[in-house]
């Protein structure tokens, strides 16, 4: 198989691996067997793909309250997340975080931040910590579309504007903040427009195509890389599952949710795989039971795993 | 009479007021989306129909909507601003610390501030983040009035009575015990509905209310640790221990009188609270019955809360963290021996 | 005289009475009678005076650090402002605000914030009610350039855009955040060209042109006023005193100052009227004997005003 | 040895754990403007010219700030964030209490925080949002060590201490306390310098101090209360009444064993503190020494703090608020009698 063919293959596994994951999770969640809440990322597994794709094994990425997608696409590992979402304490967290909370530094995350806007300026300074050292190394910061009229989201991006600092701040536009439509929040065609607010580049693209999302964060990250500065990178999608639990998701229109789900991304580049050769149903068959045995693996284990002892809630305040 | 959870009498409180006055308004994050959630936990479902004017419907700027909130209570508004969970009020806090408490101060007294604010607080297996009592870092902000109500029927009277009150009013409402049905409802939650009156009323800011007339000890705690104070009383009257459980119900100010009255009978006190014992509001309480009635105190003060720590998700962690009925029993018992 | 003569003789006496109040206070607080802390308007009266007078009585501004302008060209009084800077009981605020906090709401001026970027919100939230209650007035908020980096502009910009509020958000470009330069913080040409991110217009004029400040401070009033929603309008000037206290100035560069010198508004304006025939020398010299009596009076009846109780700080927690 | 004030100690603490250490930098606003001021009080004066890449002179952005600082030193810097007006950290709020105070826990112990706050506190001539006195709402947040230096001594070794720790460490300054000179300097001010010594040092945080031995009643204060606490003591010797100081000089940890040891000895307390009394760290120490050292105390702990009101800007009013030696001489008569 040629490398392109390959790294195609990857971004489709990646994909399929988070939408597996979480039609388990929510499976766990619903029949009662996990504890918590859980902010689900169906639908918009081209983002976190393709804009990890785009990353070295040093630079570090910050999330948000929906990040299972992130870190999987990270490489945070399906295992010590699944435990973690258990709250066992093998998870990557050691069962302290949750859901809301998930991350693992070593592999270029930082464990996630479930106030909305509140990650944006941790990546600045991430970024900042870059740049001061002379390391060629990037920060990410993945957003949602509600977060972008945080306060935070504002002074964290006109830092890293003056600053050029080697960052790109990646808004996921999923069209609602929990239950509230874009149109309501902001009055803006493209959410990339804030950019010129900033005196940096904005950039949209179609958050469904994993490749099209890849390029841009490409370009956004050699750009950072080389010292050029942020990128405000818009990608369009869709959350085709609730905003959190057991959300029915009345107050999105029944056409347009037909609509999304027609444009999903990972049906989307099955068939752009197809169509061009690179593999047949069957191979990518194979890749789904792999994922599949994957996820299952981890769920086996985590049940399996140990709780914490009650008085671990009182270490890790402090170092 | 009819028998409501707190998130309904709540609801039943808003409309209540907003049907009484037109100043009355609510502003806070996916409050009025038609298909919605009535908030995230169902308070102002369906308000948006009654109310298509009155129910402003914010985009994710804690600090931008408690600061309007406040512009708009100076110009004669009475707005009913609510964050989605405690832990957010943090984002908007130098709007509500340093803006919305000391506006009528700072103005000599020539300006009225009539807010009411709006947090859900509690450890509901969310993490960190979606965890924490807040009411330790207000308690001690001047200018700020405070209730916690525990039933539906002290919810709705003191929601009514904040909204009629001319000064800023926190209402710290607790995620367990609010009774929220179907996909928004809670796990682990605390019955706390009440037969709810046909007519108007209020329940007075600042006054407290006995749950459980006892002997031996007074035991002080609101919002979910007033359920598990009942509980432990409960058990501890098998053992023969009488124990009168204090609801507050107001933090600031605070019935002094009431708890005052109820130590000099017992002469012990237990306070329970939900949030880390350092610096908490069960300090205050401490600090100031050992003062005024220290006469009367056969021991010193006892306080039950959470480590100080932040909350942990794990379920184990969370129990151990969140003081519940047996630690409180446990207090009771040491404090009595 | 006619009404256009008297309205721009009206504009002088108002930039000039700031002037000469704020000489007054830096000599009283030089010399250690005046408590607190001061931050002066010197230099920038044109900016306070334009948008003022494009105000009708109901509307209501929010203000900052840097009031004492705000004030008095809102019509505050002068007499209450010295007081309430000399702490009297008798001040507009009865001694418990103090310069920072000086404002008359009975006069259309909240209280000011000295939090900056803090009062964003209050004026966005005083449109909403206005707009709500279907009133024809207008809410103006003032706000030095370093105002706009403060996660509160962002937020209440945004809210007065999507709401189409009737509010104006006036940025006094002075160049500096204290000590800090303009190009350190932000990485526009205009400093209105933030207003794309909101989708709302953006202006920038010559803040130390009180006709052309006042031209486009009408402009954005009528929109307002019309239900149009707000504007962004920048005004570019310069702070020819210290930041506060006695701040030496040493990091604005000394060409630049003189520089700025030149360029006040209140000599070019009164070069202006002189040249448009309006008022001779002999008239604006009268003027100016006017505004410092009156400054004079304000004076000689605060510093004989008396002090509040000590014991008045227990009163006006709570209403 | 050199006699140094708090600010002057304070930029040698920096110049000297800057050299010592590359991952150490300042990010704050104004701290880096060539004839600028050094930041609100001067700390900073002349440190861009020594360390023109560590000095980060940032936008009024107070929670991008500290958040940059977060972010800066999980990736292992070790930042010193400050803000002009401690009354400012309201305005990064969440940043420091849910994500500073709580990333290494949320981490479940993976991530180091070594994050140094610094901010200035005290009422001042300035009115109610530059005057605050903030540690009664920071001291109940769990993940976050304050310390309040008193001295030009203590301030340099808790500051080092604090860069070297590394964990998020919150220093409030007093205002009146710096020393500060020139353009910057402070009607009303106190002399806090201290003679410090040529070699490096560092005062550990958590360990207190006994600033004048006593043994009639421990007086307890930080910062400015200090010093007012040994105005009392010296009048009140005059009286005959011997009065033990004590300096905590950290709030969290706080060092229990040396305030024990004292009341043990004395029988009696009086804390003092500048913030409002209701929920103040006042508070929290009577509430510990009642059940601490109950056996001991021979009468009610005393609280001595500002009235539960904003600060007011008119001086008559100001010194009104604050406490002073005469409110601290008063209530050590009171609880001797
Ligand atoms: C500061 C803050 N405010 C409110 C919330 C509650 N909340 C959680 S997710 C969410 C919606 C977020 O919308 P968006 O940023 O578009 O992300 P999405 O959920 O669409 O992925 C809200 C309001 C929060 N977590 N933090
Ligand atoms: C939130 C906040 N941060 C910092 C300060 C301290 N401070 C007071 S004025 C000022 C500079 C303000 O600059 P700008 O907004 O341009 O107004 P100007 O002083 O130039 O009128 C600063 C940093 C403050 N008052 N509030
Ligand atoms: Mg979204
Ligand atoms: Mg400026």
């Amino acid at each position: 198989m040629s490398q392109d063919a390959k790294f195609l293959l990857s971004l489709y596994r990646t994909m399929l691996l988070i939408r597996q994951f979480e039609e388990r999770v929510k499976f766990l969640f619903l029949e009662g067997s996990m504890p918590g809440t859980i902010h689900q990322y169906q639908g918009q597994e081209a983002v976190a793909t393709g804009v990890c794709a785009a990353l070295n094994a040093g630079d570090v990425i910050t999330s948000t309250h929906r990040p299972h997608g992130h870190a999987i696409a990270r490489g945070v590992g399906v295992e010590p997340m699944m435990h973690e979402l258990f709250g066992k304490v093998t998870g990557c967290c050691h069962g302290k975080g949750g859901s809301m909370h998930i991350g693992d530094l070593e592999k270029g995350m930082v464990p996630a931040i479930a106030i909305v806007g509140g990650n944006v300026p941790i990546a600045t300074g991430i970024a900042l910590a870059f740049k001061m050292r002379k390391e060629k190394r990037v920060a990410v910061s993945f957003m949602g579309d509600g977060a972008i009229n945080e306060g935070a989201f504002h002074e964290a991006v006109n830092m890293g504007a003056i600053w050029s600092l080697p960052v790109v701040y990646v808004i996921e536009n999923n069209l609602y903040s929990a239950s509230t439509p874009i149109a309501q929040t902001v009055k803006l065609k493209h959410l990339s427009d804030r950019s010129a607010g900033y005196g940096i580049p904005g950039v949209t693209v179609d958050g469904n195509d994993v490749l099209a999302v890849f390029e841009a964060a490409k370009t956004a990250v050699a750009r950072a890389r080389a010292g050029e500065g942020p990128t405000l990178l818009e990608c369009v999608t869709y959350r085709i599952t609730g905003h959190s639990r057991r959300d029915p998701c009345h107050y999105q229109p029944e056409a347009e949710r037909k609509q999304a789900l027609l444009k999903e991304p990972i049906g989307r580049f099955a068939k752009h795989l197809m169509a061009a050769g690179i593999a047949g149903q069957t191979a990518l068959d194979g890749i789904r039971r792999e994922v599949d045995a994957e996820i299952e693996a981890s769920v086996k284990s985590a049940m399996a795993a140990a709780d914490p002892k009650p008085e671990d809630a009182l270490n890790d305040v402090f170092a | 009479m009819e028998r409501k959870t707190i998130a309904e009498a709540l609801r039943d409180g808003l409309r209540e007021e907003m049907t009484r006055d037109e100043r009355v308004f609510c502003i806070g994050e996916d409050i009025a989306i038609p298909g919605g959630w009535g908030g995230a936990f169902t308070v102002t479902l369906g308000l948006e129909k009654e109310f298509p004017e009155r129910m402003i419907n914010t985009p994710i700027s804690e600090a931008g909507l408690f600061g309007a909130a406040l512009g708009a209570a100076m110009m004669g508004m009475h707005p009913v601003a609510d964050v989605q969970y405690g832990d957010f009020l943090l984002c908007a806090m130098d709007q509500i610390v340093d803006q919305i408490a000391k506006m009528r101060y700072m103005s000599g007294g020539r300006i009225k501030v009539p807010i009411t604010m709006r947090a859900p607080v509690g450890a509901t297996g969310r993490g960190a983040q979606h965890a924490q009592n807040l009411e330790s870092i207000f308690f001690s902000v001047p200018g700020i009035k405070i209730v916690c109500p525990a039933t539906a029927y002290d919810a709705k009277g003191l929601l009514k009575a904040a909204i009629r009150d001319e000064n800023p009013v926190l209402i710290f409402e607790h995620k367990l015990l609010y009774g929220s049905k179907g996909a928004r409802a809670e796990s682990g939650a605390v019955d706390a509905s009440s037969e709810i009156p046909e007519q108007d009323y209020i329940v007075p800011i600042g006054k407290g209310v006995v749950r459980r007339e006892g002997t031996d000890v007074t035991v002080i705690g609101t919002l979910m640790m007033m359920h598990r104070a009942l509980q432990a009383a409960e058990q501890l009257a098998g053992e023969g221990i009488s124990v009168e459980v204090i609801d507050p119900r107001s933090l600031v100010p605070f019935d002094w009188e009431l708890v005052e009255a109820s130590v000099r009978k017992t002469g012990r006190a237990v306070v329970v609270e939900e949030g880390p014992r350092r610096g908490g509001v069960g300090a205050e309480i401490a600090a100031e019955l050992a003062e005024r009635v220290s006469d009367y105190l056969t021991a010193p003060v006892k306080r039950v809360a959470s480590p100080d720590i932040p909350v942990p998700f794990s379920p184990p962690m969370e129990d151990f963290y969140r003081p519940d009925a047996a630690r409180i029993v446990e207090a009771v018992r040491k404090i009595v021996s």
